[in-house]
């Protein structure tokens, strides 16, 4: 399995809201995670050192969160 | 930096998300940011929903950044306010039959540090609203 | 939906981060994204050192989702390109001192399906790009 999906993962042909949604689930850990070692709120910019992203990605990563399953979801998956 | 686009309601989620990246520069918490985003969308859904009554028009957002926080323009070209006071009352709602809160202002209010209405009937309205965002980062 | 940012280095992956936002409304693939993201890149940077001379100015983008895909175009009201056929050329760049490819237009032409320079000296630049995503679900 770890295979396949590296193949997947490399071609690049994933849909990009499976992507999202995969960022979107890190961006969630990293920021459970970060609260609890930091003690506070983590800034966006600490998120994205943890995940190698920019700033950029985490906020529109943490908006994906909020979104209801797109249509493409609901159908395939 | 400024941003249009068409009152549809699929754009407001990208609205909100736009306005909170260009906030990231400001590198703030995820709280802060939570709030900023909570705020552009009850002003977003106004436009849309009250100011063209989902029809049809364009919404405007200018934000500046400044050396302690951001300003947030949102603005449309409908039908206006009629009694401004009385539409930022914590319960008033000029459509309860779309089951809102009348707590949009409120919330714009309670989120962000400084909130301005400027409404003219039939011209549209504007919301001006600013946020401090601390720079230096907190000791612990 | 229009986008107008200053032309400061900083904005750059702001502005890259909301077209990508935009166009993710096409479910694109991630290697579909990725080239949008570069090529708006390319066309943002142009922009900022070539049409501002990294000067103060406004880059202003504009972006359409139609049946096919999506149209992009960015603007910038700088000092204009001479000669834009010698521009396009894949080596070619007026500033071998900042140590930049010249390949900034090859690599948009080759990343989107369609590139349309617009030049006028003193006025400004204008490149359109369209990028066709395809709607079906692919079968992995
Ligand atoms: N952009 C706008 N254009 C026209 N009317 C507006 C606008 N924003 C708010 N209003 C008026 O103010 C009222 C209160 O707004 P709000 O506090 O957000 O409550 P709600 O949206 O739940 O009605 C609305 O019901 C509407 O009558
Ligand atoms: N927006 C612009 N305004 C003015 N000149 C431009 C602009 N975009 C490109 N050019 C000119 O076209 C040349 C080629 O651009 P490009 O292929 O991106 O290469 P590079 O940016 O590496 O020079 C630039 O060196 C510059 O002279
Ligand atoms: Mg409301
Ligand atoms: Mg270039």
């Amino acid at each position: 399995i770890g295979e396949i999906q590296r193949f997947i993962r490399d071609d690049g042909s994933i849909k990009v809201s499976r992507s999202i949604k995969e960022l979107s689930q890190k961006v969630k850990k990293a920021r459970d995670h970060l609260s609890k070692t930091l003690s506070r709120t983590p800034k966006i910019s600490e998120i994205a050192e943890e995940l190698g992203v920019t700033s950029e990605e985490v906020v529109f990563a943490l908006e994906a969160n909020k979104q209801p399953k797109s249509i493409y979801e609901t159908v395939f998956e | 930096m400024q941003l249009a686009f068409s009152s549809i309601s699929g754009n407001e989620s990208f609205a909100r998300a736009t306005v909170a990246a260009f906030a990231a520069k400001l590198d703030p918490t995820v709280e802060e940011l939570e709030d900023i985003k909570t705020a552009v969308s009850e002003a977003v859904t106004n436009a849309i929903i009250h100011g063209y009554n989902r029809q049809s028009g364009f919404v405007y957002i200018e934000a500046t950044i400044d050396s302690d926080g951001i300003e947030i323009i949102i603005r449309d070209e409908g039908c206006g306010i009629q009694n401004v006071d009385e539409a930022k009352e914590a319960t008033y709602t000029s459509r309860p039959d779309l089951e809102r809160s009348g707590m949009g202002f409120t919330i714009m209010e309670h989120l962000m540090d400084e909130m301005e209405v400027l409404s003219v009937l039939d011209k549209g309205t504007q919301i001006k609203m600013r946020k401090k965002i601390k720079k230096t980062a907190p000791t612990n």
